[in-house]
């Protein structure tokens, strides 16, 4: 494969933003018929590289080179043209328009002149039906969770006749059965003679779909190697530039932590849900969380957790059922009276329902602190500055500075963003929807880290995750989810992936 | 006699001359109890003035009075309301030559000449003040109306017939202020900085010059003396501004014109022909007269 | 069956808005003598053919997030523009169309391409645009110039009999062209959906590579080109070119467009929202007219208030739909484990 | 160069380069327009008139620069500057003597009161009825003036009361009394907004209202109060045309002061996709669109094609904005410092 002559080089790219230098001669090279995955944490450059291939930034020096001419797209569109479709890391597509539109957009069938939907929409269904996705394609996206919005913008690129393929973080908010699903139909196309380049956090799907691997640290070209030939660990190390097991992360810490809430249990519950639903969004269900305990939601796609979240902060109404926070009754009608209660949200939608682009990463970190002092205790610049800094060194938040705008920010570190933002307030309970999402191995284990020294502290958490195994990590206990309702909850022993897997399975 | 349902259409209430006019009308009618008045504001918009006319043909009206936003424009609807056999009468301001065989009469007052009046006064003052020899130049500022509306279109031609008999007069700015007071004042604040030795100022509504006074004051001049003001409409600013020495004249354009359309739809219905046009009595006031106006004034 | 209710929900908005129409109609029937008639119902057409243009032009703005202020302004300069080479220069109708919606599309790409080109705000180039069209009515004539072309005074006087005695007028053939003609663009063309993927989200239309610069240069293209066959269709209802035309219609055009259901967001709405929302706008100003006995004044504040009362109605039904709505929605995602 | 790219970066920056700009050109073309004199106490000269005119765009445009940064608008500004000058006007009294019918600060107290209800009824329409904000305040816009004429009964009133005088015509150590008016409101302003959170608040809010709700703030209070404020701005730009020309037309006050005040805010920087604010940035945007409006008059430009002039000035104002512009002129003449 590798003597034949490569379909996409790139030779010593570069790229700086003001203040960062996001890519430093960087090689890159991809063949056709081959999964080729970057690896680097968050804001080594991966996306950076991404969009310099696709027009989107021009570099500032190197070449790109196309079945070995050199090109020059200056947009999406001038890459497409050249057979370069791409699936971009935030999800970037049109909520207002349908889902087989978002899928076809562009390239509509036409009949006579004038778009042909009825083909469309037949056609959109069948693309999702690749991926195993059975929805409603002439409702609009906006209906539909972030989930099903990564699966449209996946099947919008397979759609077409490409050359390259290029998927930023596609799998970041799907579950495993997606995952699986996804890598038979890339596994299809590299078949088919596709050239396609894969940028994930999870190791274990770099090792399962990926050929060869790049890899990328602060910019800098770290090497290119074959998958089969490039240990776990010594991936790790070399993305990280250090030892995992510097990391204080540690199993042994975990159990002392579940059994110290186990303990504690007769200590004080610090939210109680008695019967809370709203109909045609979740059921009723009941919760007790008590002082230190991660609380793991587990369930598949669309099986209700987002939405649960939701009525806890008091973003959806509940029609029924009371809220107790440390035992009193909180009506909790609006985001405003969960966070004066105590209550902290981190949206699994971080482009739409929690970042602000244009404000600074201080302003973004300090936000619902302030709103929970009232606007006229205003923090200090002083104090912010140090709240943020603080912040950004302990999440390793990478920016050159706190007063960068957060759009600057690469995926990841936005995550982390959202996370500061809520660890400022000082939260009795936390509410964590995917907070691991495109998030990278070292990051994710400080993070989790995070949540467990929390919760050790009297913090109460609650854990949304589409990896198992994450979940069970982290939860001192779980609760199952299916089809829009609670259908269990998995104690001690009983918190295994396959406990949870038969638990979906089997009930109800 | 039998009870008529009268139309009328107004172009707007832009100005207070204008409000004056539409309550004139309103009372008028409202005065007699054999007739209902259905009243519509256009806005200023010619194209709502053609759908209110449409709307009194839809109704069935007995009779529509107008005053016409601009003179052109109103051909088909007009042509319309003949067909269905209602009698129009103009008020204030006229259509166009080609479209006057659609409507029975004009009233009201022409603009045209009462720019003359106001060229005309002038040349009588400066006579009797001695102030025009003929050959020094006088240094005249105008404040024009809305560019491109009828009053400041034809107040405008109006003056300039009249300086045209004059070879030493001579217009040195010309700016709109759009009928307000407001923007009277500020231009005339600019018009002051260039050209200090102005010595009269011709505003084509008194608004406009009511606002310029003030800008004079300001510059530490004395309107009326230093300045001669003139202004036109005759509104009650404007007189109390003569008997204060502050403007000099005002040509009047009167608005009360709903007597006189009360009178002309009585008739009509009477059977009696009406003239082809209907003057309004109109005068000029100065500070020879205008204390003695001053009282009786309503607007 | 499914697809057809789902296309159905989506265009919720619009149907209220034709149901409040509906009772706004039923109410001014009920009021006034002569206000059912075949011919007032015509009439709506016949004296609004023009603002349903412009309304058709200014919701491809408005759906691709954007705004054009000028449209009011480029009427009136098509209109003193086809007046005086009509009358002044004695040019051929047939000459004098064209040449006058070349004009309208050439004002509207200049605008758009500086909006694209330098990534400025729509609102103020727009305005600009404003103040630029109409000066150019001043620089064209200050005066009305009459049109006594016999062409023109065939199309303002014809009269072409629908119901019985009941007529329209070609204007209002023109405005229907115009209005299939959008709705064919929005729903069926690929420029139609750029404009709404535009307006969901412009950076993602980039991403996705979709020709955004091209599609909204040509957005404001498209609405001079209505304004400017706005502007003819305004000499055939005045036979006349006057500077002041159209003054603050660009104001009526957006109220319309946004009263018939498309939001100023982007993204959201249709052609056929505005057809509805021009009917609403001309039955508040007939319902005014028959009423009869307002001063200047209170018809402000009683236009004021029946766009309040009609808006307040809309969000009431609105928000009720929202909350029927959610059910479906919230289970579509919903699918079995593998 | 770093000053240079430090100073280039400030957002006030190319507004002042524009405003400049157009003085620079009076300087050359419009004879004696940087003239001052002292007449009657006071400063007197055309840069004084630009000062004291722009006052009632000044005081909308701080209004304004708040209701466009939470991604709103507000067209009924001009309408609530008619009601604000009939209600002072009615309540003061046209009496010949100068004899105020009620004491004057009960007469723009409530003017005031009136302007801030009237912009608490757009501030409604917005964040709790969540109509669109320019059809929510093209109502009040519409209504407004019917209100206006009918608080002055549609009548021009004079007033003849010379210690009202002060707010648009006075002078105190030689400047504008009203340019004072503006630098309390404006310092107040900008201290109740950056030496407290309500600053930050209002750009979440109009940068990503939903993540806003998310973080606990209260979108919709924000939003009802800076309408609100925007009323209470007009009213005080009521009293000031009021003043100005001592007289309330309920049909012209502050007729078309909308586009110019939200012009002022947009050359000033703060886009209207809501967000970043700059107050001081509206000032100078309000002095370059009455700079402009004075030029004309001072150098003579016909009125038939003053329109043309004013739509080729903007123009060139906002393509001077544009980063993009900028890095495409300075391509074109090979110096690549002027971009950024
Ligand atoms: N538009 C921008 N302006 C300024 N800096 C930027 C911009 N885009 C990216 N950066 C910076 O460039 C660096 C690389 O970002 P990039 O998005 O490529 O990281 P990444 O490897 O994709 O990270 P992640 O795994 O978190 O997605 C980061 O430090 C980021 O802050
Ligand atoms: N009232 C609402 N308004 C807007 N969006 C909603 C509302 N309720 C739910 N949603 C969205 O619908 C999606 C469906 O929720 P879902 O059941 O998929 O949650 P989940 O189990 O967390 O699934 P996942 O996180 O894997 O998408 C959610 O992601 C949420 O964003
Ligand atoms: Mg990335
Ligand atoms: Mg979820």
């Amino acid at each position: 494969m590798s003597d034949k002559a490569p379909i996409v080089e790139m030779r010593k790219i570069s790229k700086t933003f003001p203040g960062v230098r996001a890519l430093s001669d960087v090689d890159f090279r991809l063949y056709m018929g081959e999964v080729h995955a970057i690896m680097g944490q968050n804001g080594a450059g991966k996306s950076t590289l991404v969009k310099v291939l696709t027009g989107v930034y021009k570099q500032d020096s190197g070449e790109v080179l196309l079945e070995g001419k050199p090109i020059k797209p200056d947009s999406p569109l001038a890459a497409q043209k050249l057979g370069i479709n791409t699936v971009y890391q935030e999800v970037n597509l049109c909520l207002n328009l349908s889902v087989a539109e978002n899928i076809f957009i562009g390239k509509e069938p036409m009949k006579l002149g004038r778009i042909d939907w009825k083909t469309m929409n037949r056609k959109a269904a069948e693309v999702l039906a690749r991926l195993n996705i059975t929805v409603d394609v002439t409702r609009t996206l906006s209906s539909y969770s972030i989930a099903v919005q990564q699966m449209v913008a996946i099947a919008r690129v397979l759609d077409s006749s490409a050359k390259v393929l290029i998927l930023d973080e596609p799998t970041s908010s799907l579950d495993d059965s997606e995952v699986e699903q996804l890598f038979k139909v890339i596994r299809k196309l590299r078949d088919e003679g596709l050239a396609i380049l894969f940028i994930t956090h999870f190791l274990d799907q770099t090792y399962q779909i990926s050929d060869r691997i790049t890899i990328l640290k602060n910019g800098d070209f770290v090497g290119e190697y074959k998958t089969d030939q490039l240990p776990r660990i010594e991936l790790i190390t070399k993305m990280l530039g250090k030892e995992l097991s510097e990391f204080s992360y540690s199993t042994n810490n975990e159990d002392k932590a579940k059994a110290s809430a186990k303990a504690r249990k007769d200590i004080s519950a610090v939210l109680q849900v008695k019967n809370l639903g709203l109909e045609g969004s979740i059921e009723p269900f009941d919760l007790d969380l008590y002082q230190g305990d991660v609380l793991g939601l587990a369930g598949l796609l669309g099986s209700g957790r987002t939405e649960t979240a939701r009525l806890l902060f008091g973003i959806d109404s509940a029609d029924q059922g009371d809220i107790f926070i440390k035992g009193k009754k909180s009506s909790i009608s609006s985001p405003r009276h969960a966070m004066m209660a105590g209550i902290g949200f981190c949206s699994e939608d971080r482009k739409n329902e929690g970042i602000f682009a244009e404000l600074s990463i201080r302003e973004n970190i300090i936000l619902a602190l302030q709103a929970r002092r009232g606007v006229l205790k205003y923090i200090s610049m002083k104090k912010q500055l140090e709240i943020a800094e603080d912040l950004i060194k302990s999440l390793g938040i990478k920016t050159p500075s706190a007063a960068s705008e957060a759009k600057q920010l690469s995926g990841g570190n936005q995550q982390k963003v959202m996370l500061a933002r809520w660890l400022a307030t000082n939260p009795i309970v936390l509410i964590l929807d995917e907070p691991t999402r495109g998030i990278d191995v070292g990051a994710k284990l400080e993070i989790m880290e995070q949540i467990l020294n929390l919760s050790r502290e009297g913090l109460g958490v609650i854990f949304i995750s589409s990896e198992f195994e994450e979940v069970l990590r982290c939860s001192t206990k779980i609760s199952v989810l299916k089809d829009k309702a609670m259908i269990a909850e998995l104690n001690g022993e009983e918190m295994t992936e396959s406990g949870i897997m038969r638990t979906i399975a089997g009930g109800r | 006699p039998k009870q008529w349902v009268v139309g009328f259409s107004q172009i707007g209430s832009e100005s207070e001359w204008r409000t004056a006019d539409t309550k004139s009308v309103q009372d008028a009618f409202a005065g007699d109890p054999t007739f209902v008045l259905i009243y519509s504001d256009a806005q200023q918009k010619q194209e709502n003035q053609i759908k209110a006319l449409r709307t009194f043909i839809a109704r069935k009206v007995d009779c529509i009075v107008f005053t016409a936003l601009v003179e052109t424009g109103y051909g088909p609807v007009l042509q319309e309301a003949k067909k269905a056999k209602i009698p129009v009468i103009m008020i204030d301001r006229d259509v166009q030559e080609a479209d006057r065989a659609l409507r029975l009469t004009i009233m009201g007052s022409d603009f045209v000449k009462e720019g003359e009046k106001a060229g005309t006064w002038l040349a009588d003052y400066l006579k009797k003040q001695s102030m025009d020899d003929g050959k020094t130049p006088i240094d005249i500022v105008e404040l024009q109306g809305t560019t491109g509306s009828a009053p400041a279109i034809d107040r405008k031609t109006g003056f300039a017939n009249i300086m045209k008999q004059h070879a030493n007069w001579q217009l040195t700015r010309s700016q709109t202020g759009n009928f307000t007071t407001s923007e009277g004042k500020a231009v005339m604040e600019a018009f002051l900085k260039a050209d200090p030795k102005i010595q009269v100022l011709y505003a084509h509504n008194d608004g406009m010059a009511l606002g310029a006074i003030q800008a004079i004051k300001e510059a530490g001049l004395q309107p009326g003396k230093d300045i001669i003001v003139i202004g036109v409409d005759g509104v009650k600013g404007a007189f109390q501004a003569i008997v204060a020495g502050e403007q000099n004249v005002t040509v009047e354009c009167s608005p009360l014109l709903g007597p006189q359309a009360v009178q002309a739809v009585s008739d009509l219905r009477d059977g009696k022909k009406l003239p082809g046009r209907i003057w309004t009595i109109e005068g000029i006031f100065d500070a020879s007269n205008a204390a003695a106006a001053l009282p009786t004034r309503q607007y | 069956m499914k697809a057809r209710f789902s296309i159905n929900s989506r265009n919720l908005p619009t149907l209220f808005t034709l149901g409040l129409f509906v009772i706004m109609f039923a109410v001014g029937s009920l009021s006034f003598p002569g206000f059912l008639s075949p011919q007032n119902f015509l009439n709506l057409f016949i004296d609004n053919s023009y603002l349903l243009i412009l309304g058709v032009g200014m919701t491809f703005v408005i759906i691709s997030g954007g705004i054009d202020l000028s449209v009011g302004s480029v009427l009136a300069f098509s209109t003193m523009l086809s007046s005086s080479l009509l009358e002044k220069s004695h040019w051929d109708p047939l000459l004098v169309i064209p040449v006058v919606l070349l004009a309208g599309v050439a004002l509207g790409l200049f605008m758009g391409y500086i909006i694209q080109a330098f990534d400025l705000p729509p609102f103020i180039i727009t305005l600009a645009g404003l103040y630029l069209a109409r000066g150019l009515c001043y620089v064209v004539s200050i005066d009305t110039i009459g049109i006594s072309n016999q062409f023109w005074q065939d199309a303002a006087h014809a009269q072409w009999n629908v119901i019985g005695q009941n007529f329209i007028s070609p204007s209002v053939v023109i405005g229907a062209v115009v209005v299939i003609a959008g709705v064919f663009i929005s729903r069926s063309t690929k420029f139609g959906r750029t404009v709404y993927a535009i307006g969901g989200n412009e950076q993602s239309a980039i991403l996705m590579g979709l020709p955004v610069a091209r599609t909204k240069v040509m957005i404001y293209g498209l609405s001079g080109f209505c304004s400017a066959l706005a502007g003819i269709v305004f000499t055939f209802y005045t036979l006349s070119g006057y500077a002041l035309n159209g003054k603050g219609m660009e104001m009526d055009a957006i109220a319309t467009v946004v009263i018939g259901g498309t939001l100023l967001t982007g993204g959201v709405g249709g052609v056929f929202g505005t057809v509805f929302g021009v009917l609403v706008y001309g039955t508040i100003q007939i319902l005014i007219v028959f009423q009869g006995t307002l001063n200047s004044w209170w018809t402000r504040i009683a236009i004021g208030f029946l766009v309040f009362l009609f808006c307040l109605l809309q969000r009431v039904f609105e928000s009720r739909k929202v909350g029927k709505a959610k059910k479906p929605e919230a289970k579509v995602p919903a699918k079995s484990p593998s | 160069m770093a000053w240079w790219k430090y100073v280039s970066s400030r957002k006030i920056f190319w507004p002042l380069v524009a405003l400049a700009v157009l003085m620079a050109f009076n300087l050359f073309f419009t004879p004696k327009f940087f003239r001052i004199e002292v007449k009657e106490g006071h400063l007197y000269g055309n840069v004084i008139d630009i000062i004291k005119n722009s006052a009632p765009i000044m005081l909308l445009a701080i209004g304004l620069t708040l209701v466009i940064a939470t991604k709103g608008i507000d067209i009924s500004v001009g309408s609530i500057v008619a009601i604000s000058a009939g209600v002072v006007a009615m309540l003061l009294g046209g009496d010949l003597l100068g004899v105020p019918k009620y004491p004057i600060w009960i007469a723009m107290g409530t003017a005031i009161l009136v302007s801030v209800l009237a912009g608490m009824w757009n501030g409604m329409l917005v964040s709790r009825i969540g109509m669109q904000p320019i059809i929510a305040t093209l109502i009040l816009s519409v209504a407004g003036r019917g209100i206006a004429m009918v608080t002055t009964n549609a009548l021009i009133v004079w007033l003849y009361i010379k210690p009202f005088r002060i707010y648009g015509q006075g002078y105190l150590l030689g400047l504008p009394f009203s340019l004072y008016i503006i630098a309390v409101l404006l310092i107040l302003t900008a201290l109740v907004t950056r030496r407290t959170a309500l600053g930050l608040f209002i750009e979440a809010v109009g940068i990503n209202p939903t993540a806003a709700r998310f973080a606990g703030i209260n979108a919709k209070n924000i939003i009802f109060g800076v309408y609100a404020f925007s009323g209470f701005c007009a009213g005080i730009s009521g009293l000031i045309v009021c003043s100005t020309v001592m007289s309330a037309d309920g049909n012209n006050a502050g007729a078309g002061y909308e586009l110019s005040a939200i012009l002022a805010v947009v050359l000033g920087g703060t886009s209207l996709n809501g967000g970043k604010f700059y107050l001081l940035g509206s000032m100078v945007g309000a002095l370059i669109v009455q700079t402009l409006t004075t030029t004309i008059y001072a150098f003579g430009v016909p009125p038939e094609i003053a329109q043309v002039v004013i739509a080729l000035v903007v123009l060139v104002i906002s393509l001077l904005q544009s980063g993009k512009f900028r890095t495409m002129i300075a391509g074109f003449f090979g110096k690549r410092e002027l971009a950024i």
